[in-house]
């Protein structure tokens, strides 16, 4: 699936978009692979209650489930208006 | 009738040559109330030399459906006619629009409301975020408690 | 800081027109959200024909210290940077605007409680008129107990 | 003292405004002699609850003093906005 980043995730990790090859059943279970992976990662996410998520493009939750997913985006709460 | 506009550009806009296109709009759909609110960019007193931009980023695609759905929760909740919200990203400077929402209906308190809970979700759940720069560097702007606080007002 | 302008007229306007020039004076005052209220002649579906026009009578020099009095009350109230209300008073057609307000401050609460309390206010205690024109004639408009109920929300 | 009608008092009285020599203490004093003069003005004086009056272009009420007021004004509610 593809995994988008914004914001200070997007700097944080250090890329807008990347293409994630992963069997995890739930959106918290991508976080903790990916946490895995890299410092950088790991960083991004040390703090979940200043990130939100996206499922296929509307807003969601941690404890989603990953199957059928196309695309995730991770962010911090938004500030238009 | 409702008729939802939805713009995210990167281009400046003229609140004013919106307003008249919608007024004119409004008017034909037999609304009697136009509600019209729009968001600017505020310097930073307080920082040497002021804010030298913003930068507003967002997430293309998912922009779109957030502002289309928020729109349209507001059409079932009030009798609306034509609903606009025009949303800039990219770069901008002090004093410019950042942002439109407009609303019709027959009376006002309809118009005012439903002008109001637009803005309420718009601040919350459409995925735009604010970096101010100035001579001290960049920072992300923070999301406020109380805009998320906002929203319980309409449940 | 607070501009109070008040325009109590004959001729026709653009909401838009106006929009602009008040966002750029709000703007360069340091506000962060500008709200903007318009009225607007409705038709009437029911009478023969619909409506032929509208005429608005108004009590000429108490109208403006009354539009004065409500938009100073407003300014103490909320901490806004400029404050227009513009009512036209005479003959108008169906779709044409009527009056509007538009406020102005840093956040967008006082922004919009602002333009609420002045539309709530203008409507029962500023000496405005309408006479509905049809086919059949001729009648006065006639005020609504919801209308200064309204007032109330603001005590 | 110069006593102005607007809206429907004005067409039901005949005329925009008038000066009148009274020495009414109180608006009420006044719409009672008034009424008594003739017809028009009793009809247009009818309904009480029905009027707003403003005195020296102040919203004001039916109790309010006249001594030294130049200026008096009936009307129904306001149909602004």
């Amino acid at each position: 699936m593809d995994v988008l980043y914004f914001a200070w995730v997007r700097e944080r990790i250090g890329l807008p978009k990347e293409r994630v090859e992963s069997s995890a059943a739930t959106v918290m279970d991508l976080v903790h692979e990916l946490s895995a992976r890299e410092d950088r990662y790991a960083l991004a996410f040390s703090d979940l209650t200043a990130l939100r998520v996206a499922v296929d493009q509307q807003l969601s939750d941690f404890d989603a489930p990953l199957a059928g997913v196309r695309e995730i985006a991770f962010f911090p709460p938004m500030t238009g208006g | 009738m409702s008729l939802i506009d939805i713009r995210v550009q990167d281009a400046a806009f003229d609140p004013g040559v919106l307003l008249s296109a919608f007024t004119t709009l409004a008017a034909q759909a037999g609304a009697g109330a136009v509600v019209c609110f729009t968001g600017l960019v505020r310097d930073l007193p307080g920082a040497n030399g002021g804010l030298s931009k913003m930068v507003i980023e967002h997430y293309p695609g998912m922009t779109e459906s957030a502002l289309q759905s928020i729109a349209e929760e507001a059409a079932t909740r009030w009798s609306l006619g034509p609903v606009l919200i025009l949303h800039r990203y990219g770069a901008l400077t002090p004093e410019e629009p950042i942002m439109m929402v407009a609303t019709a209906s027959a009376h006002r308190a309809d118009a005012f409301l439903a002008a109001d809970f637009l803005m309420d979700y718009l601040k919350s759940r459409a995925p735009f975020w604010k970096k101010e720069f100035t001579a001290e560097g960049a920072t992300w702007v923070a999301a406020k408690d109380s805009d998320e606080d906002a929203l319980s007002r309409w449940r």
